[in-house]
């Protein structure tokens, strides 16, 4: 295990953990509302002090996790399903069919993620859900290059012939052999993808997209604590450092399991032992 | 290369007709009357009717569409609802400030990442790699909203060395033009800079083991040599893909952005229309969006022949 | 001191305006622009919200109340140079009367029966019944005076008799405006104007500070507020609107058609708590729909006084328990803001909320025209606006007999005590039943330029008037 | 004296041992081969001499080049050596080569690097260089980009580099491996052409025999990072003492004297177990526009051939000539575009589901590359059961019997059921495939280029063991290989491929020792001869 991977884990583990913890207590209500003792600075009581409503800051942070969590673990799901089987089927099948998957799932990329979240907001109204599906959207494509990638070596595989000779049909052969050994890969870029979501996430609350108050987000935290700079700048510090450990968390993963995993790094095999008479 | 050119033109318009179909599908569910938008709380249904006839919103939704794609086709955008003024003027406006911001955040991005991502690389493992690879994952992991808050903050309100935001327009000059973009520039540039100088790092690494390099070094090149003449070339091609990728992004994925330092851009265009209701308009710009992409890509493909002959005469 | 007398102001909006032409959409950022500025109507609405003479020097009415009779200014010419007369003047008022009118307020023109030419200068307007309110409404700026010829370009390039003509428009950034120097009235000490479209509250803030802009005049972020005050640099004035803020009630939503479960939410509000915390202290507690400036108003900001206590007792007098409402929130701060805290307070008495977050387009179908919701906040900025409540097809469904009996009676009453009685008696009636929760009176913030004069500090209307702005130094 | 001494050279790579106590000697115009197996240290042996160790490695020890220590120059000096006293010819000819380079500005390059002459002078001397590998600048012009040339001349673009500047060695690591036959002997050719005329000594790495016999005037025998034999060329194979330098050249030289006599009598009458009939098939390629014809390369032209129970046949020819193509369609993993292919006389493109079944449970295979050809996340066990559900009596635990069964049967044993494949060297990775093809007891076993990739000794004891399974079974074996030498051991019957056609066909006696087609010929020519190594 690298040290990246250790870092990250770690971290990714601590905010899963904390967010997971937040659902059951959290050291004080943070939905609890206390205009008087507002803008209180860290204290025994109030770690990280209180906001503009004087709710306990350290409170709404570990709330505010499973927001940013959730969403792009969902969305990084919607990725997987619909990005991953699009690629491993586009390269099973190739032709005409392949081109006209990839070149679909290339035209997402010309609806960035804010933009569907807007027009999603505008339909179904405002709600976590689309900035799941939103961000979703956005991974699709991704998923779809990386599956579609990863899985054309395999399906040209001599195990993948081996198989087709042993009378297994495509399905058989995409869930038992390409699928475990597309895994790696897929998990080193869903790790990728989930840092980026966060960050997304981020931004769509920022701008309201996200969670709906009165639940906390980091990014509305964020946007609120803009013009209170000069008033309470830790409002400001707390949760726009909540979001870069998180990224930073997901990304560090990312790299170190792309590191542990790369077959590059793979010891080389053993000389062929039966050389011996 | 004739195919290639070919090829990207054919995929360019089957793209723009089917975006166009989704688009003007997609506006057709968003909920909210434009005229009602436009008249407010006091609007009398008369009233309501003699806008919606005059917006021509009273028409079915598939002579509508016929009468904008056809208009389209001739060049002609339609007029907005709201502005009343030829959506194609409207986005040109906004395009004066959008483009040259993305290209400047490109370029800074380009210009800054990628000598980090050679440097990086060529030290790879050592003190500077390192260094590279903590701040780009840092630059990364900002929300870039926040670094531009921090940017005014400090180049704008503290110190006063560049405008807060606005756009003077180009006809005040290029210099007043270029200095109103210079931060938001920036605050785009850091998270796009540092993911191509993670991307050139790499792409340049997995390069540098490639065979060809060893043979350069085998003829007496240095180090330093055979990077910059056998690999870098190798190298750049996911960049240029990369690169490809982020141009539609920053074009239209800086509404944040644009918010923070309010800039008349396209992102903003897009959401004040949503808001608004101004169909037409939204329209208008996501099929600008979708043609900008396809153009990318296209431009992207070109870059790559130029680069990889073996995509200019096929063996 | 030896600088040359500047001569040009920017002024930041927060909101783009979607044309120039005030008589052809309701969006108040068009009016925050034209108002008195490249626009005038036959009255005019002063900074103290009275109506003073604009293209009309002076005016009678008849002793039934039925005839108005306007005696239009000579020596008016719109900004292309054309003349302006009585004929102007009867075109404008019958475009927004007509049936294919997009006048916002054509609603507030129906008493009108007719409108004649006597000679160039004298229009008279024939209603159907009296309507004290006239001079009035057509000091609002959507009865703005526009040219025959020139009325359908309007949007773009609006063309009006004001002090400033229409000089560019950056769209998504600013609109310039150039004195008219043939102006009929006295010149204006601005020669030019521009307003700029910011937004957000943070780039508001920075554009201020950095010297971007040299006023605000409807400062979106009270918080920062503070940090202009000790800065002397700055003058902050907080001024009144005629911004009625309520938490609208679905009136004929179960179980908010109860007048126990209105009253219990009425209790559960601290109008306190939320103007400290949504507008930090900055804006008036209001008890009923009606704004403290205006003649007849009743504090009755004491008939609910803020007791959790008291709602519980009566939402279980109600047999209304797990109460679960849907709190809609169109975009402005205050709104969003205050709707936070009304959940948090609500909560308090068991009353679950979920709150969402819409844009105007979508609050005004899904609340305004659907009334698809429970709860929702905003601020009513019409002046005189006591009629809602009596309309039929009003979004907070309030259908009550009694209290459209007493707006008629309002109506056609000329006497003026006797109206002052009647209005104490219709923000009475609204207190009563609960119909709304009153929570406050939308302050007007304004951030200038400490060497800015002559800026409105009220706002009676949406509108920032020009004429009387100077640097003094 | 000698050019290159080599003394106690000790190599490390992360702490591990690489090289240990390696010691050389090569005089000029000489040319020193040096064998071993795969992993045995030969490249590093090579890099270490160019100094282009990879990344955390250690040297010790002495690398004299006309009596200066190279370990002892600095990186600069060392610049000046590489290309200029000492060349190299790596391996694999595409990818030694930048892609995005004309050949000749590649080759000009490392002349412009050490004497830095005017331009037009440099490109007159690539061209030079160029034409004496034999890339007559007329014919092939030095504009051209890697991808345009064949994988032979992409050889002689890599050999002009290292000769280019007449370096005083010349160091060639495995040539001719990515080449076939007729290619390779051209090559060789080469290459003693220029030992013999510029005087420079020639390293040459090789793990095929063949190519050091033909080249070599001594041979060094590598093992484990040591060099175990030298010696002079001539009477290499006896001399030998080393063990494992023994059964290295034993495996080698292996003669099949043996033939397998039928072991089923055949019916005249009895339709064919597989055959193509007609066969052709082509592939489309890249077009130039959209609205351009489309071309295509014809892989299989009018190809027939027939494969009966019980019997013995061998695919020779080389690379690119079909014969994977064929293989393929016999398999049914790819459909022809003309001609049918038949099981049991019926056209396999419309055979009813349980005679379709029967065909996939009667013809198994096994392919080239021991790494690629077993899922590395699956169980050696799963892996040989994997047809088994073609098999109606294997159910429940009869399943477990016949993967034991078959994995017995290729001499490994039932418990390496529950390795996975990256436990396995490669030749038992080839008879897990075996043990997969087997477990359905098929009549009919493809095999293409089943022992290329393996090492020689490896390849003998899976020659072998076919060899006993047919004894055994009376399996029918297709066999698909570039080696004649395999092809002689195996086959009774053998067909030659060439450009997509087969161009004889016969009893192996006959053709492979009377062969009447010239290209035949020209094949059997090219072979080079390792009877010195005979121990
Ligand atoms: N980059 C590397 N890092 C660490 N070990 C390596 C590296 N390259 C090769 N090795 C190891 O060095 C040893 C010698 O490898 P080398 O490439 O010299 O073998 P070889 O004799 O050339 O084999 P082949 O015939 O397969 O080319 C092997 O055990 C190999 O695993
Ligand atoms: N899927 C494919 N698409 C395009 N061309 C192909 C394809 N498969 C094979 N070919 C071409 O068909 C020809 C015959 O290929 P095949 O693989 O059958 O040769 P081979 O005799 O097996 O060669 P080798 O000894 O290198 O394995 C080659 O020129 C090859 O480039
Ligand atoms: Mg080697
Ligand atoms: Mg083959």
């Amino acid at each position: 295990m690298n040290a990246r991977l250790a870092a990250g884990a770690a971290i990714v583990g601590g905010v899963c953990a904390l967010a997971l913890l937040a659902l059951l207590w959290t050291p004080h209500d943070p939905l609890a509302l206390n205009v008087a003792g507002r803008f209180a600075p860290p204290s025994p009581a109030h770690w990280l002090g209180t906001d503009q409503l004087g709710r306990d800051v350290l409170s709404l942070i570990m709330r505010g996790a499973a927001g940013p969590v959730g969403v792009s673990l969902a969305a990084v799901c919607i990725g997987l399903a619909v990005g991953g089987t699009l690629g491993v089927l586009a390269a099973g099948r190739g032709g005409i069919g392949a081109h006209a998957a990839l070149r679909a799932s290339d035209f997402l990329f010309a609806f960035p993620a804010l933009l569907v979240a807007i027009l999603l907001r505008e339909t179904l109204g405002p709600g976590v859900l689309n900035a799941m599906v939103a961000i979703g959207i956005f991974n699709v494509p991704v998923f779809t290059r990386v599956a579609y990638g990863a899985s054309l070596p395999v399906w040209r595989s001599g195990y993948v012939a081996a198989a087709r000779v042993a009378g297994r049909g495509g399905a058989w052969i995409g869930v038992m052999h390409v699928l475990p050994n597309i895994a790696n890969t897929l998990i080193v870029q869903a790790t990728i993808q989930l840092s980026l979501g966060v960050l997304a996430e981020a931004s769509l609350s920022y701008i309201g997209l996200g969670v709906q108050p009165p639940q906390p987000s980091w990014g509305r935290m964020l946007y609120e604590a803009q013009t209170l700079l000069a008033i309470a700048p830790l409002l400001a510090i707390a949760p726009g450092l909540a979001i870069v450990v998180t990224v930073l968390g997901f990304n560090l993963l990312g790299e170190g399991l792309r590191q542990a995993l790369d077959p590059r790094r793979a010891t080389p095999p053993e000389p062929d032992a039966e050389t011996a008479p | 290369m004739i195919r290639a050119v070919a090829l990207g033109l054919v995929s360019l318009v089957v793209t723009l007709i089917v975006a166009s179909v989704l688009v003007f599908a997609a506006m057709q569910v968003l909920p909210g009357d434009p005229a009602q938008v436009m008249l407010g709380v006091n609007a009398q249904p008369d009233t309501l009717a003699a806008l919606r006839a005059e917006l021509g919103l009273d028409q079915p939704a598939v002579a509508r569409y016929l009468a904008w794609i056809s208009g389209f086709l001739a060049g002609d955008l339609g007029m907005s609802h709201t502005y009343g003024v030829p959506v194609a003027e409207l986005v040109g406006e906004r395009l004066a400030v959008s483009l040259p911001l993305a290209v400047l955040a490109l370029a800074l991005s380009a210009a800054v990442g990628l000598p980090l991502g050679m440097w990086a690389a060529a030290r790879r493992g050592g003190f500077v790699d390192r260094a590279v690879l903590f701040f780009t994952q840092l630059g990364i992991a900002v929300p870039n909203f926040w670094l531009a808050m921090l940017l005014v903050l400090v180049f704008a309100v503290t110190w006063r060395w560049l405008p807060p935001g606005g756009f003077p327009g180009w006809e005040a000059g290029a210099g007043a033009g270029v200095r109103a973009l210079v931060l938001p520039a920036v605050a785009l540039a850091v998270p796009q800079g540092a993911i191509l100088a993670q991307v050139m790092r790499q792409s340049l690494i997995d390069t540098l083991h490639q065979d060809f390099v060893r043979t350069a070094r085998a003829k007496g090149l240095t180090r330093g040599e055979a990077l910059r003449r056998h690999a870098l070339r190798n190298a750049i091609i996911p960049v240029l893909s990369v690169m490809g990728l982020q141009f539609p992004f920053l074009l239209a994925g800086t509404i944040i952005v644009e918010n923070v330092f309010f800039l008349p851009g396209l992102g903003r265009l897009i959401l004040q229309a949503v808001n608004q209701r101004d169909l037409i308009v939204v329209q208008g710009v996501v099929m600008l969006l979708v043609a900008s992409v396809a153009a990318v890509n296209f431009a992207v493909n070109i870059a790559y022949a130029l680069v990889d002959p073996r995509l200019r005469r096929p063996a | 001191q030896a600088f040359a007398q500047r001569a040009d102001v920017t002024i930041g909006v927060r909101l783009e305006p979607p044309h120039l032409d005030p008589t052809a959409g309701a969006a108040a950022a068009i009016g925050e622009i034209t108002y008195a500025n490249i626009f005038e109507g036959l009255t005019r609405i002063d900074r103290n919200g009275a109506v003073a003479p604009g293209l009309a020097e002076r005016w009678d009415v008849s002793d039934d109340g039925l005839t108005y009779t306007f005696h239009v200014r000579a020596g008016v010419s719109f900004h292309d140079g054309s003349p302006f007369d009585a004929g102007d003047a009867r075109f404008s008022l019958e475009r927004a009367i007509a049936a294919d009118s997009v006048n916002p307020q054509k609603v507030l023109l129906e008493p009108i029966e007719k409108v004649e030419v006597v000679d160039a200068h004298t229009l008279k307007v024939t209603l159907k019944r009296p309507t004290p309110q006239l001079p009035f409404v057509l000091g609002l700026p959507a009865l703005a005076i526009v040219g025959e010829e020139t009325a359908e370009n309007n949007r773009a390039n609006p063309n009006g008799t004001g002090p400033f003509r229409f000089a560019r428009w950056m769209k998504g950034d600013r609109i310039d405006l150039a004195r008219n120097d043939r102006y009929w009235g006295h010149k204006p000490a601005l020669s030019r104007a521009t307003f700029r479209v910011i937004d957000d509250p943070t780039a508001a803030y920075a554009a201020l500070m950095a010297g971007n802009i040299d006023a605000y005049t409807n400062f979106p972020a009270p918080e920062s507020l503070p940090q202009f005050e000790a800065d002397p640099r700055f003058d902050v004035v907080i001024g009144r609107t005629e911004g009625k803020t309520v938490l609208a009630i679905n009136n004929a939503k179960k179980p908010l058609d109860d007048i126990r479960v209105r009253r219990a939410i009425a209790h559960a509000i601290d109008r306190k708590a939320i103007i400290d915390g949504a507008l930090y202290g900055h804006g008036e507690p209001i008890g009923s729909h009606y704004a403290p400036q205006n003649p007849g108003y009743v504090d009755l900001t004491g008939r609910y006084p803020h007791d959790p206590e008291a709602a519980r007792a009566l939402l279980k007098e109600a047999g209304v328990s797990d109460l679960r409402l849907r709190l809609v929130l169109p975009p402005p701060s205050y709104a969003r803001r205050a709707g936070e805290i009304v959940a948090g307070q609500l909560r308090d008495v068991g009353i679950a909320t979920d709150i969402v977050q819409v844009e105007w387009a979508q609050w005004l179908t899904e609340v305004f025209r659907d009334k698809q919701y429970d709860l929702s906040i905003v601020a009513h900025v019409e002046p005189n606006d006591l009629d809602i409540y009596a309309r039929d097809d009003y979004y907070f469904n309030y259908h009550n007999a009694e209290y459209r009996a007493l707006y008629a009676e309002l109506s056609a009453e000329q006497d003026g005590e006797k109206r002052l009685a009647l209005l104490r008696r219709l923000q009475e009636k609204l207190a009563d039943d609960a119909v709304n929760g009153f929570l406050f009176l939308l302050p007007k913030i304004g951030v200038w330029d400490a060497k800015l004069h002559g800026l409105w500090e009220n706002a009676p209307i949406p509108a920032n008037d020009l004429t009387e702005v100077r640097w003094e130094y | 004296m000698t050019l290159l001494a080599v003394d106690n050279l000790d190599v490390d790579i992360d702490g591990r041992p690489i090289l240990r106590d390696v010691g050389l000697r090569l005089a000029r115009g000489e040319t020193l081969g040096i064998i071993g197996q795969s992993g045995s240290g030969k490249s590093m042996t090579a890099l270490a001499l160019m100094g282009l160790l990879p990344e955390g490695a250690r040297v010790s020890g002495r690398i004299a080049l006309d009596g200066e220590d190279l370990l002892r120059l600095d990186e600069a000096a060392m610049c000046s050596v590489r290309g200029a006293r000492i060349g190299i010819v790596f391996q694999e000819p595409l990818s030694a080569l930048n892609p995005l380079m004309t050949i000749g500005d590649q080759v000009a390059e490392g002349i412009r690097q050490h004497r830095r002459p005017a331009r037009a002078q440099a490109d007159a001397l690539a061209r030079a260089a160029l034409a004496r590998v034999g890339l007559d600048p007329a014919q092939v012009s030095p504009g051209r980009f890697p991808h345009e040339l064949s994988g032979g001349q992409r050889q002689r673009v890599a050999i002009a580099m290292a000769v280019a500047m007449e370096p005083d060695v010349i160091i060639a690591d495995e040539p001719t491996t990515a080449l076939d036959v007729t290619t390779q002997a051209r090559i060789l050719d080469l290459l003693r052409g220029i030992v013999r005329d510029g005087g420079p000594g020639l390293l040459l790495v090789s793990h095929d025999l063949g190519v050091i016999a033909a080249m070599a005037d001594r041979i060094a025998v590598m093992d484990a990072g040591r060099i175990v034999e030298t010696g002079p060329a001539a009477g290499f194979g006896p001399r030998v003492r080393h063990p494992r330098a023994r059964t290295l050249l034993a495996a080698a030289t292996l003669r099949a004297e043996a033939l397998p006599a039928p072991v089923t009598a055949r019916s005249e009458h009895e339709p064919p177990l597989l055959a193509a009939h007609a066969v052709s098939r082509r592939f489309a390629l890249p077009r130039a526009h959209p609205f351009a014809r489309r071309t295509y390369r014809h892989a299989l032209d009018d190809v027939s051939l027939q494969l009966h129970e019980g019997e013995s046949v061998a695919l020779i020819g080389e690379s690119g000539s079909g014969k994977s193509t064929l293989a393929r369609l016999l398999l049914g993993l790819d459909r022809p575009d003309g001609g049918r292919v038949t099981y049991r006389g019926a056209d396999v493109a419309s055979l009813p589901t349980d005679t379709r079944r029967r065909m996939r449970a009667d013809v198994q295979a096994v392919f080239q590359d021991p790494y690629t050809s077993l899922d590395p996340h699956k169980r050696a066990g799963w892996i040989v059961a994997e047809p088994l559900h073609l098999d109606p009596d294997a159910g429940g635990s009869a399943r477990e019997d016949r993967v034991a069964e078959a994995l017995r049967e290729v001499g490994l044993s039932p418990d390496d059921a529950k390795k996975y494949p990256h436990a396995f060297s490669g030749g038992q990775r080839q008879r897990i495939a075996l043990a997969r093809a087997l477990v359905t007891r098929p009549r009919l076993v493809v095999l293409d280029e089943a022992v290329s990739s393996l090492d020689v000794s490896v390849q003998a004891q899976i020659l072998d063991l076919l060899a006993r399974l047919r004894a055994g079974h009376g399996l029918a074996y297709l066999f698909i290989t570039h080696d004649l030498q395999v092809a002689r051991a195996v086959a009774e019957r053998v067909a030659v491929m060439r450009d997509g056609r087969i161009v004889e066909e016969g009893p192996a006696a006959q053709v492979l020792h009377a062969p009447r087609h010239p290209y035949t010929q020209a094949l059997l020519a090219a072979r080079p001869d390792v009877s010195a190594f005979a121990v």
